[in-house]
Parts: structure tokens; C-alpha cells; sequence
């Protein structure tokens, strides 16, 4: 099938408007050499058949009836609303909101985006989105430098480790040089051709700093330095103090647990919040609010495009240009129809139910939970006999926990669960009794 | 009748909300026995807001906003063709929109990544595809820093590049970001690369190579690209294809073809995974053989075993997002593909240039082409004698009040004034008309009564915005 | 800018369609094999319409529709209340919109009816429902069968049947159908039954009973229903209730304990199940236990080997519709009953009641207030008082050009002029006040510009229609 | 949950306004024995909760993966324009279009549905709809009594017998005497007395009749008896010759073919045509063109009202007000979308795939066909083993054909099997070894 709407006729008259005589002639700028006889693709389909194959295609995937795998990409319930908004064709069907006046539905919806995340988050200000949390700390890295004129950077060891490797890419590009440090090495680390520290709380293996104090003590050692946090769900706002309210610098986050499917990890909402005073050195799209020129009316604008590569090119201080919109639109929605008690609320049942499991597995001989520190949806756990723990796990249809050692092979037999909302009494039940299973020392046999 | 800035927090009430939260059934346990209390926020400025005012506050945003569904959206460079509503019905399959990018049982999703990447290199002619980036300029990014790896691995001092002055503003920003210096190409009267600058350039010895999109941001297919490519091979350079503008070459011809060893696609574009408003996009990048090891990791090949990752290359620039790229995306643009197959592609690229070239003829008669030749997918027209002081803003939002989108203005910057048209292959002939017609009266309202467009738009939600005002006092948020 | 009068036939193009034709797969044998060639159409006077255009073309009608999700709805008697949206998810969940009514396999839907069927007899007071009735009518159809085959079963010659003045025009209709014929019952002034008028009609001998909603078209609770519904008893007659008014009852009394035996629902009300512009409802019906035994079939019983239908008993007046009625509807009243819950359900009667007499008080202020006393989900206002010659239609015209919706204009039709306003519990007190505030301007706009109002609308996509000429010269298809 | 908007303020704010002192207040009415105490319902559930609940209760039914089952509700493939077109909020949330000029939107999709009919069917004028097929032709059968002032009516055997039934409901309703004949004698049992003849075609054994030959000889015989054409499956109208090509006075048809998902059989679409010279006896809405009063536009309104309830009350020609609006614009999108190409090329696969399962079977030892004259989608089979058959379909995950018994006791081991154009091969195939399997003297075991 195709989406063409001219037929034959339409197609001869349009090429004698022209002066053409062929749809060939159309193309006699190209070198004859370089002109394609035919692609090598299948025939097309159409939408039966193309559903159908799609459908068999997707069912070689598996879907679990709850999931307790986390690291990054998180499974909590999407509220009707977001796909009834995101699916409205005003909104998807769009491009860049460019001009203004026949765009004031997107950039009014942007604005409120804008406006949720610096209310959540009580930083000073928030950006249109950039492309997702790995990206979005890659561009706080580089920001960092442009604000500070500095290329050093110093990571807190617990940051995702696929975003330490998207920042060691940037950074490389830039030749910014950086370094990971262990908490307890970051103080003495810390100069002043330091730019910034980058940490994540909740962390990759799900301690929570105090960040205040963290905060502090790099302002301490060194004034100039910026603090940056990263977070890879950022529900746990709902409870947990705002980075506004830790004096952070620049925080970012991966949107996706604000209502965004998992979708085998993207697309996903880069978000980037930061202190008014870096405002002009920030990567990406802002939407303001302005008046009319000649009425009393206000509207919705896309502003301080001066930092941006339309306009400033090689000057930019990003070259993002497509960002994530859709995506912002539908974690606004996810916030919006949660609201201020149900977001408490979501991160309170987060906390709770991962505290709960976290007990139930302490109690079974040969687990170990590993945090020190306190914990929000994710938590460490050293197990007897992680195979087991993992085919336990799919015979009762849970997708089972991530075996951390494919990203710290030195890490054996340890496996960071995630336990969100979305996890029942009775799916829970389900894994403990599958980690009992997988026990050595399992209470009556099987 | 209500005014159109209540915002969707004036919307709350003082009821609490619980449509959204899952009943608790777990008995909880002391909160501060978890966390402690000085970890916790203390306020939550965010109201409650009933489900009725959520549906209706965006359903009215939504009315507010022009769409491809609304009719022609004739940005230049933007390729806004309509986007197959099956495809939104695929990408939400429950077996793709629910699964977790580390999960097992992952085999339907390599497989599709894997067979869009066959038909890719099929398309453009290159050797091998990476889907981590999130986008047009994402791509290009990951494709400079392939550049930059490769002459590191050369032990070659090159951070020059070669990027002509109509180029899209994130080509020399993505250049800037992995490193290079620019070095500004000027286009030919033509609208073509001179062949003389480039050799000259590329004689130096520091310049990696040059981005190119072409057909350019003028709709000019230079005539000259295997020359070009030529050259910047000659002297060890590496020619990077910016696939923004690759809609009408669409089985026509290839950028492996043409010369390019590194290029990037814009599934929201050329592949019509919808824009939605500003993304999400996404801008896999394509390579020859010799850079295959280069692309970053993960990439997806075929086993007796089932699809796997490729092992970790010395080569690679390493990562350049979180996980597998923005799959929701690539699964609509591999549906699109599926369902055009070989001839439907061809089509599009056919269509494409007809409908460019058929809005060409019939707006030249009124308007000034600077570029009067066939042009590809889109073209460009300029102010130039337009009388009254009235500039392309003023047409572009008089074009608002007919009912229709505007095209892209003041871009590429080479031409002044400019407007950059490109229709797209999925309009029709009536709606082609309508726009012609829509830009005729407009012509003649320049000359019979020009405060009308100095003033426009009238028939939108809010008459023309101060841009100024909005940069000179920022107001980002409520 | 183009004609509102644009049908999709005239966005046909030559080009054959393919997109929605599965490849075949079978080789084809001759048709002429198959059938017979007389048997074969000749000509077939449809288009192929793109893909795009009908996209686009509905697109642009359902903006030039108002509904629920664009603002109030006051429509009286309609309960046009909000439509959960995770209602149009559970409907379309497959294994709920992809089975078949014939199959087995159906223990989840026949649980699904069963379990609402013990929900709505706790709601209503009843003891039995069917859920055949694909709406409001022909539940009542359905229902004013069932009290015929009573008599009939009783060998009593019962052919007349009582309804009030103020009743929908479904319900002598129905009864009718049914094969009664109607005697009028007059309401008093303050809008309720006089008590000697139906004992009178009683003791004739031939009334099979009585048709009342209630609270009736007025908004008005009849405080002597239980007289009303005894006398009928007394005779031997049955009562019948048009459940159209349900939604303010809520958790807050119930028809069985006004003492009817028979009554129908309207999900498409009540029970929030969208009104799809004109339907799909659905129309269950809720018999007493002595009545149970005369629902069509089948209806749904749980044994230890699951839920089977009920066998056929001769009481039974045999089907209404074919298989289950609007499973598709009822899947919708289902959810919703499950997600309010017994306080939800409550919230929804008493908040129903509070926006109506909200709005009755401010109302009366200016429009002439007939029953002036606590109304229940609606009232009703008359043209009485005002001046200019201006009538309910021109009001109604003039609430349209201020981007809300009419209500439902001469009907009861004993109050004249009449006005029936019911806001339903899903709006919010702003938007109550908005409408308040705009039929304070039209008020004052009978007085100071009449014209405007006998002009009106002037905001729609048309001006006044000419329903006289439609009807005179019908032009019912292009 | 609920959707109530309302805080504890605003109630307290509205009461006063009222001059009530509470919620209760406003129930003064209400005899106060009548007062409910609480409902005996579950607490409400969240949306979580809910969705949860509901795909765990569809679970308990099944879905396969083909189906060989019609018998009055069909699988065929809806275009994905269907559901984006009706989830379009400005159409599935409006109220009937009382208010031309606010519901232009609905109104001229409804005309354009009337049109659609049709010039599909030839016949002159279409209502908006109807319940479905079954009402339909009871409302059709209430017509003919209206418009000839005759109480009887002639069905003539294999019409649909659920069919059947709803029309005996309705015509004993109005003491309407009805009578099923077989066709050798249906010439033989027409009189001056029948109001009309009622037949489907193709009927329910798959049958499809001659009906201009049949409208001839029933003219013939009483010229003055109305002819009444139903059909379960009208996609076969884009092959067969329409109604109106055979002077049928009246044409109904359930239309859930047309674009509806089958939904257990419900929701569906009553199709209702007639002839013009019927127009005023129509049950039903019905759109018309018209102008405005002081303007040069044209415009959509409901028509001819005064034939309806809402005016008419008991003189009305029918009793329905809410009818399938959003039903009937599905299947506009569903004819639009497949155009005159679509719509033929979907016939002749119904038509040529269900021959090619006909011929297949025929050839299996054990299994006859038993239609006699020429078929569309559906046939009746005579099988060895009827049960055999139902196991085996059921163990390729195909949805068996119906075991006509179910409605006709007397009709033993007999199938009515339905093929349509959504059987791939690949399902007709193993529907075909299925029935090998199923065959008594099948070829090599198992
Ligand atoms: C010519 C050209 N190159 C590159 C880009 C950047 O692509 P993206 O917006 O996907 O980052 C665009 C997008 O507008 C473009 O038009
Ligand atoms: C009071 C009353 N009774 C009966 C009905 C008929 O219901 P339906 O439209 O579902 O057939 C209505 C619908 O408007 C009504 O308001």
C-alpha cells in the first residue's frame, strides 16, 4: 500500500503544468549511473497482512504478568488519560510549534511541561526535553564546562553505567576529561579545575545520598564547582526533597516512569532542569509565555532561540534540534492526573512495598540485602544461586531482576530488584516464594 | 470563550485525587523506618485535577494546534507527510510497547532491528546501521564522532570540516560538538558545491571531510556529487550524508551511490514516524563496510542462535544513548517500510518531486525563485519584490489566517527572505491548488491592502506574539 | 476556507484502492464457477478515497462537533455525563472485542453479565435483568411485553395503560408497539400524579398498570409514588419505570422500594457509557421476582460447572434482539460501576441533584421557573416573560454562538416553551457559572438586541437551518 | 474512584447558594422510609485496579487464532482508519444532534452514511440506523403491516433463526400473524391478505437465492405484497447484484460487517433501506440537506421528525430513539476506507476462498456439502464426525464452525462453516487437515 493520492491523469496533467513529460524527467539532474533500477525490498503490504506479520513479529517478544526488573527503565501504571491525550492528532501530527499563532495548543501544553517539572523538581528552570537521561546527563556534563570554562569532570561512582558510557562519548568529542571517584575519594578529588560533579541519587544500585550534605561538602572544597544529579526515576519526588532544595545545580532526569511505556527502552523524556543563572547556557528548547504585539492577549513562544543551532550554529550550546515533545506532553499528563496526592502516594507505595520485599528477602537464609543507605524502588540483593533465582522467576511468569554482573562482572551472584507500585500483594508473594525456591537451603524441597 | 491562558494547574481543587493510584495491599510499615525524614519534601506545589477538566483543558489545547491531519504542512526541510494510523496501532502491540529493553525474550525486537537495518542498507547503500540515536541531529553527532575515531585510529590531525552555507543549523553545531572547526563552503550560483573550494580546502591536509545533504536545503540535486565525493576521498577525507532530505530519493538513488560513507535518516521525516510536535525522532546512522566497527554498541547480528549482540569493538565510539534507541519509533518507520515495499518507496520519491515542482511552477509566476531549475523536494522563494516593506514573517502568518500552516522562513539563510516549500508526496492535487490559490491572494493582498498581512494573523487563537518581548523578559514557567 | 459541504465521495480519486484488501492467498478458480453472472452488480457508484483525505475529512467534521469533552452538556433527560476514556480501553481489550457470541470460550463474558446483573439488582431493588435491549425504547418495549404476557399467562384483557403527560415520547410509543393503547394521565401543578385520576383509571378494569419515571421530565420527585404505585398494585395492574432518570437516585433510593416491578436503565446515561452521537445504549431491563420467568432469553445462571444460560420457560416472551444485546456497551456499565463503587455511586446521586438546583437557583432569577421547589437531576424553565417575540429556539441558537450546548428545548411538553436543563455531576462549579453567565447575557440580550437572538447562531459552522424546507423537499443522500 | 469535581467547599459554597443546609436536604422529597442506607456494592476500584480486574475476567475467554464461525457475526479485517475515526471525541461523546448548527460534524458523517447505503445497496432512501439486523427486520416487518394496513406476513425459510424470533416478539405485539414456509410453497401461500414476504439472501444455510427471479414470482402472484430482503453479511453487496436492482420494497442487513469488532455479538448495526414511495412509514432518524434560513449555506439537520416518538408518541412508526450512530459511522469509515476496489476485491476473496474450502472438503471421505445452490462465505457441511471436527479446530487454535443443531435439533452432525478473506492459507490449510483428522477413514492415523 501507499499514501499517494494522485491517480493517473492527475499525475499527466500535473507533469504538463510542469513542462515535463515524465516523472523521469524529474530527476534529470541526477547522473544517469547513479539512477536505481529497482530496490531490493519486498513487495508492500497491506494493512492485514502487514498487522498480521507485525503481530507475529511481536509475539516473539515475552510479556510477563509483573516485572521486577528495573535499572533504568521502570514498569508503573499509565494513567487512560496519557494515551488519550498523546493519541489526539493536533498534538502527534505536528511538527516544531515554529509558528506560533497556529501553535498555541503544543506550546501552551509545553509551557505547562515547563511549569510541572520546575514545580516538582523547585528548580529554577526546565527545558522543552531533551532526548532521555543518558543524553540529558551527557548534555549537563558539557554545560557544565561552558558555564565554568573548565573540562574536568568528576562522577560519584552509582551512576547508570550505560549513562557514564554515553558522557564518556560526549565528553570524549569534546575532549573533557573525567574521572569516577568513590564517595569517600570525591572530597580530596576536588579542585578548582573541577567543573562539576555528576552523581545520580537514587542511585544505580539503589542507595539514596543525603544530598544536602553532599552538596555542602563540595561547596565546602570547592565554591565554583557545579553539582549535578541525575535520577533514572524520578517518581520518588513525590516524597523525596527536591534538588531546588539541595542547591543543585543542574538536575536531570529519564522521564520515562511519567507515563511512558517501556517500549524496550526509548523512546524516553530526557528531563533538564536547571539554576536561573546558567538559563543561557542551557541545551535545548524553551518555550515562553509573551504578550501580542498589538493586543492585550498573551500567548506561548518559542524564546531564547539564540542558544540554539538554528541560529547560532557552530555558537550553539547543544545541537539538539528534534527533541522528545510527545513524550514531555504525555509525562505531563502523567503528572497532571496524578496530582500532588497521587504522586505522594505512588513514590509512598514505592518505598513501602520495596522495604517490604527487602525484609521478606533478608529473611530467607542466603539472601543478603547489600545497601547501607536508604533505598526508594530498587535494592541490591546477594543471593544464593542467581540462575535459580532467574528460572524460578519466569516459571511463575515475573520478569526476573537484573543480574548486575553484565555491567560490573566482578559482581557475582548479586541482583539489583526493582519493586514498584505496579507490583501486586499477590506478585510479590509470587517472587518471594520464588527466591525461597531458589534458596540452597529451600524450606521443603522442589 | 474562556480565555486561552488558564493553565491546567488553575484546573485543581482541594479534593484529593485518587482515580490513578492502586489500592495499597501491603500493611505499611513506618515511613521513617525507611527514609529518613529530613530526606523527605516538605511541600508539593502541584494541585489535584479531576480527570473532566484534564480531558477537556487538552482536548481544547489539542483543537489549538495544526497537524498534518489539519492539511498541508508545507515546511521546508521537514518532509510533514501524513503519518499511517496503523502504525500507531502496531507500535502500542502490547508484545513491543511493554517490554524491557533488558529483558530476555527479546528475539521479536532484534529481529525487527535487525531486518530494518537490511532494508536500509538496501535503500541508501551503505554497509551497516546503528539505531541508538535519538534523532536527525543525534545522528549526525554520532556520525562526526565515527570520523573523528577513524582518523584517531589513522593517527590523523584532522579536526577541520567542510560544510556548506545552505547546511541545516545542526550540522555545524553536531561538527562543533564532537570537535571539528567549520569550514564554510559558499554555494555556487546554481546552488552547488564549487569543485575548486573544496580541493583547495582538502589540499590542507586537517580537514576530516565534508556533511552534505543533497538534494540541499534548496532542493538542488548537485549535479557534481560524485566529483565532490571524489575529491574528499582523494585526500583521505570521509563524506557524511545528511539524511534529512533524503524523502525524494527514495528509490531513485542512493547516497552509498553518490559516495557518502556515513550518512543519517530522520524516521520522523523521511519514514513518517509522526513529528509529534518536536519528537520523539529518530536518526540511525548508516556506514560503510570500513566503518562498520565504528558504529556504537550495541549493533544486532543474525545467529544459528537467534539475534545477539555484537561483541563489544575496540573501533566503536562507544555509546551514544541509553540501551537500543527509541524503538516505539523504529518499529513504526520498519511498518512503514513493510507496507511501501519496493515500488511503494519509488512512489514516494516520484510523488515527492512532482508535488515540489508542480508548487514550483504554478508560485513562480507571482513569487521570485532565485533558483529557477527542477528542483527536488522542495524549493525556495524569496521576498525579492515584494512591494509595501512587507517581509515573509508577514506572508508566512497571512498565510495562518487561510486556514493552512506556513512554510519554513528565513532558511536556508543564503537565500534573503526566504520561504522553503516543501509539500511532500501525500498531497493532493486540490490541496496543492488551495495553496497556490491561498499564496496568489496573498500576492495580491501586498499590494492592495498590505496592513492586513503587517498585522496578520487575525483567525488564530491569539494575533502575532512579541518574540522580542518573550527573549528580553524569559517567563518559562507559572 | 473550503465549502463545509464537501461529502468524502467527492475526495475520490481514480486510483484503485488497495490499502486495506489482504494479499490473496488461494489461486483463484473461475467466477463464473461460483456464481452465476446474473447474480453479479454492475456498476458500483463508489469511489476510492485515499487514505489521507478521509483522515483529514473527519478530522475536520469531529471538530465541528460538540460533545461532552468540549464542555457542558445540559441536555435535560439525556445525562450527558463525562465518559471514563479507561472505559474505551476495557472494551477494546481482545479478549472482550474479538469474541464471538456463539463461541464457547465465553465464561469471562457471561461472568461479566452475570456479576452486573446482581450489581443492578442491588441497585434498582429488582430481581432479575436481562440485557437485550440495545437502549432506553427498547427496554421499554421489552418491559411493556413482559406486563402483556403477565396478563395474558392470567388470561386478563388489560390493552390500556396509564402514562403521564409529562412522560417521553418512548413510552406511549413503546407501549403501543406492545399493542396498548394509552390513557394520558394529566400531572397536577405541582408536577406529580393525582392520586384519584389513576384509582379512577384503575378501577375500569382493562388498565394493565402504569409507565412513570421518576423523578419524571420536570425533575420532580412524585413524594407520593408509594400511594401511586399501591393503587396500581390494589387493582392488580403493574408499574413500569423508565429508568432514564436513574442517575440521581444513586445509592439514595430505589425503584423496587418505589414498589415498581419492572424497569429499564439507559447505560448510555446513567451508567456513563458514551452516547456515540445517537447510540450505541443499552437498555437492560429488571423485573421482580414474580417476572423473572418472562425475560427474554437468554439469561445467565452461575452453576458449579460455570455460568450456562437458563433454560426456556414458556413465560418468556422470547428474544428482543439477536445473541446478548450490547456486550460492547455493557463491558463500559460494568467498569464504571466497579470503579465508583457504593460511595462513588452515592456521590454521583447527590452531586447530580446539587449542580441541578444549583443551577435552578440562579436560573430563576431571570427565566420564568414553572415548579419552583427542589428539583432532583433536572428542571425545567419556560419562555414565559420574555419579551421581543424571542423563543426558547432563539435561546437555544444563542447559547451555541457562546460555545456551549443548548438543552433540550419543548420538551416536557406541558410546560410551553419549555427549557429542560440537566447539568449531570461532571461539571465543575466554574463551568456551572459559566453557563449561569451566559444566559444572564442572553437575557439581557432579549431586551437589548433582539435581532441577535432571532439571527442566532453566528459562531457555528452554519447559520440557522431551515428544518421546514428539509422536511419539505427531503434530501436524504448525495 | 469517581468523576466528581467538586471539593468539600464547593458543595458547602453551592449549598448555601441553594439555601440548603446539607446534601441530604436536597432529597426532602423522597419519603424517608425510601432512603437507602448504603449499597451493598464493592468499594470503587482506581484505574489500576479496575483495568487489572477486567483483562483478568477476559481472560476467561478465549480467543483463537482464525475462525471458521459466522452464523450472523463475522471476522473480517477492520481498517485501522475505523477506530481512530469513532475514538475521535467530537463524534463518541455527543448526544444525538439535537442542535443542527453545534452538530454539523455528526450530521453530515450520518448523510454521508445514508448516501453510502445507498449507492451500496440502490435502494432509494436509508435511515440513520437501527438497533441490528434482527430489529431491523422486525421494524421492516412493522413497516410492511403500516404501509399495506395488513396483519401477516410470510418468512420464507433460512432466515437467521434469532432472526426469526425477534420478529415473532414484535409481531406478537401487535397481533401480527406470521408464517414460515419452505420456497416450493411460499407462491402457493400469497394472497391479497400478506402484507410481505420476508426472505434473507444469502440465507442463513448459505444460500443465495435468485431474488430478482424470486420479487417476480412473489409480484406475480400479489402484486401488492411488499418484499423484504435481510442479510447477515452484506459485505457480498460487492459482487452481488443490490436490492434495488431487484425491485426489493424494503432491504435491512446487519451491518457489523462493515467495520465492527465482534464484541460477543453486540454492538451491531440495523441497515434499513426502502423504496421512496415508503419514506414516511420509516421507523427511525433520518439526516437531511437543507439550507440556512438567511444564508447561502447548506447544512445538515434531522428530518421528517414528525414520523417519531419524540413527536408522534403513540402514532410514531416506531418506538427507537437512541439508535447505532457511532456504529453507523464505523461502517462509513469501513466503506470509504475500502472504496468500490476494496469492497469488490473483499467479496470475490469471500467468495473464492470459501469455494476453494468447499471443494477441499468435498474431496475429504466422509463429508458433503449440502447447499444446492450457489454460496458466499458460509456453506453447510455434512461431517462424519461433527465433535471430532470441533476437538480438532480447537486443538489448531481454530474457532470451530457452528454445530447447526444448536438452533435446528433435527439437523444432525452438520456444520455450518464460515471462510472469509481473514483466513490466511495458512488457517484454511490446517481448517482443511483438521477436518481430515476428523474424517472417519482419515489418510494415516492420529
Ligand atoms: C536538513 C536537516 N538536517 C538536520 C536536521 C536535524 O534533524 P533532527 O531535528 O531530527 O535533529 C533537520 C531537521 O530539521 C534538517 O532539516
Ligand atoms: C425519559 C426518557 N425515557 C426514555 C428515553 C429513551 O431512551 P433511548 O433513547 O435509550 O431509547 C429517553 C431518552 O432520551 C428519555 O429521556
Amino acid at each position: 500500500m501507499d499514501f499517494i493520492l494522485h491517480d493517473k491523469e492527475t499525475i499527466a496533467e500535473m507533469l504538463t503544468s510542469i513542462g515535463v513529460n515524465s516523472l523521469e524527467e524529474l530527476f534529470q539532474d541526477i547522473p544517469a549511473d547513479l539512477l536505481l533500477e529497482k530496490l531490493n525490498i519486498p513487495h508492500g503490504l497491506s494493512e492485514p497482512d502487514l498487522l498480521r506479520r507485525l503481530e507475529e513479529l511481536s509475539n516473539k517478544n515475552k510479556i510477563y504478568s509483573s516485572s521486577f526488573l528495573g535499572a533504568g527503565c521502570y514498569y508503573h501504571y499509565i494513567p487512560s488519560l496519557v494515551d488519550f491525550v498523546i493519541s489526539l492528532s493536533g498534538f502527534y501530527t505536528a511538527y516544531t510549534p515554529y509558528q506560533a499563532e497556529a501553535s498555541q495548543g503544543y506550546l501552551q501544553a509545553i509551557y505547562e511541561y515547563q511549569t510541572a517539572i520546575t514545580r516538582l523538581t523547585q528548580m529554577d528552570v526546565a527545558n522543552a526535553s531533551v532526548y532521555d537521561g543518558s543524553t540529558a546527563l551527557a548534555e549537563a556534563a558539557i554545560m557544565a564546562t561552558i558555564a565554568t570554562q573548565k573540562k574536568k569532570l568528576i562522577l560519584l561512582e552509582g551512576i547508570h553505567p550505560e549513562y557514564v558510557e554515553v558522557v564518556k562519548t560526549y565528553c570524549w568529542g569534546q575532549d573533557i576529561h573525567f574521572e569516577i571517584v568513590m564517595e569517600d575519594t570525591l572530597i580530596s578529588k576536588l579542585d578548582d579545575s573541577v567543573a562539576a560533579v555528576l552523581f545520580q541519587s537514587p542511585n544505580f544500585f539503589g542507595d539514596i545520598e543525603n544530598v544536602s550534605e553532599l552538596v555542602q561538602k563540595i561547596r565546602d572544597k570547592a565554591p565554583k564547582c557545579l553539582v549535578v544529579q541525575v535520577m533514572t526515576d524520578p517518581t520518588c519526588l513525590g516524597v523525596l526533597k527536591p534538588p531546588g532544595k539541595s542547591d543543585i545545580d543542574i538536575f536531570v532526569a529519564e522521564g520515562q516512569s511519567f507515563g511512558i511505556s517501556p517500549s524496550f527502552g526509548g523512546p524516553g523524556l530526557g528531563i533538564f532542569a536547571s539554576k536561573q543563572k546558567y538559563l543561557r547556557k542551557m541545551p535545548g528548547r524553551l518555550i515562553g509565555k509573551t504578550n501580542e504585539i498589538d493586543g492585550e492577549r498573551e500567548g506561548f513562544i518559542l524564546t531564547l532561540q539564540t542558544r540554539e543551532q538554528h541560529i547560532r550554529r557552530e555558537k550553539a550550546t547543544s545541537n539538539i534540534c528534534t527533541n522528545q515533545a510527545l513524550c514531555a506532553l504525555a509525562s505531563l499528563i502523567y503528572l497532571v492526573s496524578l496530582g500532588k496526592t497521587g504522586l505522594q502516594e505512588i513514590a509512598l507505595q514505592n518505598f513501602q512495598k520495596s522495604h517490604y520485599v527487602k525484609q521478606k528477602l533478608a529473611t530467607i537464609p542466603g539472601y543478603q540485602i547489600l545497601n547501607k543507605k536508604p533505598t526508594y524502588n530498587e535494592f541490591l540483593v546477594k543471593c544464593p544461586n542467581v540462575n535459580k533465582l532467574i528460572e524460578q522467576c519466569k516459571q511463575e511468569n515475573l520478569l526476573p531482576p537484573l543480574i548486575i554482573s553484565k555491567y560490573f562482572p566482578d559482581m557475582k551472584d548479586i541482583v539489583l530488584v526493582c519493586v514498584t507500585e505496579s507490583n501486586s500483594r499477590e506478585d510479590i508473594e509470587k517472587f518471594i516464594h520464588a527466591a525461597q525456591k531458589a534458596s540452597n537451603k529451600n524450606i521443603g524441597g522442589n | 470563550m474562556t480565555s486561552n491562558l488558564t493553565l491546567i494547574f488553575n484546573k485543581g481543587t482541594k479534593r484529593s485525587q485518587h482515580n490513578f493510584i492502586p489500592e495499597m495491599d501491603i500493611d505499611r510499615a513506618d515511613l521513617a523506618e525507611i527514609i529518613p525524614s529530613s530526606f523527605q519534601r516538605e511541600d508539593f506545589p502541584l494541585p489535584d485535577i479531576p480527570e473532566v477538566e484534564i480531558v477537556r483543558h487538552y482536548t481544547e489545547l489539542s483543537r489549538k494546534n495544526y497537524g498534518i491531519d489539519s492539511g498541508i504542512y508545507p515546511l521546508g526541510s521537514c518532509t510533514m507527510k501524513y503519518n499511517p494510523k496503523i502504525n500507531e496501532v502496531i507500535t502500542r502491540l502490547p508484545a513491543f510497547s511493554q517490554i524491557h529493553p533488558l529483558q530476555e525474550g527479546n528475539q521479536g525486537a532484534l529481529e525487527l532491528i535487525h531486518q530494518l537495518s537490511e532494508m536500509l542498507i538496501e535503500i541508501t547503500g551503505m554497509d551497516g546501521f546503528t539505531f541508538q540515536p535519538a534523532a536527525g541531529a543525534h545522528g549526525e553527532l554520532t556520525g562526526i564522532l565515527i570520523m573523528k575515531k577513524y582518523f584517531e585510529n589513522k593517527n590523523l590531525k584532522k579536526n577541520k570540516i567542510l560544510i556548506p552555507d545552505s547546511a541545516h543549523g545542526t550540522n555545524p553545531s553536531s561538527a562543533k560538538m564532537a570537535g571539528f572547526s567549520i569550514i564554510e563552503v559558499r554555494s555556487n550560483n546554481a546552488g552547488e558545491i564549487p569543485l575548486d573550494h573544496i580541493e583547495f580546502a582538502m589540499q590542507q591536509g586537517d580537514v576530516a571531510g565534508i556533511m552534505l545533504t543533497n538534494p540541499n536545503t534548496l532542493g538542488i540535486f548537485d549535479r557534481q556529487i560524485k566529483d565532490i565525493t571524489n575529491i574528499i576521498h582523494k585526500y583521505g577525507g570521509l563524506c557524511y550524508y545528511d539524511g534529512a532530505n533524503l524523502n525524494p530519493m527514495l528509490g531513485i538513488c542512493r547516497p552509498g551511490d553518490m559516495g557518502f560513507d556515513i550518512i543519517h535518516l530522520n524516521f520522523h521525516k523521511t519514514f513518517s514516524t509522526p513529528h509529534g510536535g518536536g519528537g520523539p525522532g529518530s536518526g540511525p546512522v548508516g556506514v560503510i563496510k570500513e566503518l562498520v566497527s565504528y558504529l556504537p554498541e550495541p549493533s544486532i547480528i543474525a545467529t544459528e542462535q537467534g539475534f545477539v549482540c555484537r561483541e563489544k569493538t575496540n573501533n566503536s565510539i562507544g555509546r551514544i544513548k541509553c540501551f537500543w534507541g527509541n524503538f516505539g519509533v523504529i518499529v513504526r518507520a520498519y511498518a512503514y517500510i513493510l507496507a511501501l515495499g519496493a515500488e511503494g518507496l519509488k512512489r514516494v520519491g516520484q510523488i515527492a518531486v512532482l508535488n515540489a515542482n508542480y508548487l514550483r511552477v504554478l508560485l513562480k509566476e507571482k513569487y521570485h525563485l532565485p533558483y529557477d531549475r527542477i528542483c527536488q523536494h522542495e524549493f525556495v522563494l524569496s521576498d525579492r519584490g515584494i512591494e509595501n516593506n512587507i517581509t515573509t514573517e508577514d506572508i508566512a502568518k497571512r498565510i495562518l489566517d487561510y486556514g493552512l500552516y506556513a512554510p519554513t522562513i528565513y532558511f536556508p539563510l543564503i537565500v534573503k527572505g526566504a520561504m522553503m516549500i516543501e509539500p511532500t508526496e501525500t498531497e493532493s492535487k486540490i490541496s496543492l491548488d488551495n495553496f497556490v490559490e491561498v499564496m496568489n491572494k496573498i500576492y495580491n493582498e501586498t499590494k492592495t491592502n498590505p496592513e492586513l498581512l503587517k498585522n496578520a494573523p487575525f483567525n488564530t487563537p491569539v494575533k502575532r506574539l512579541d518574540a522580542a518581548l518573550a527573549a528580553r523578559k524569559p517567563i518559562l514557567h507559572d
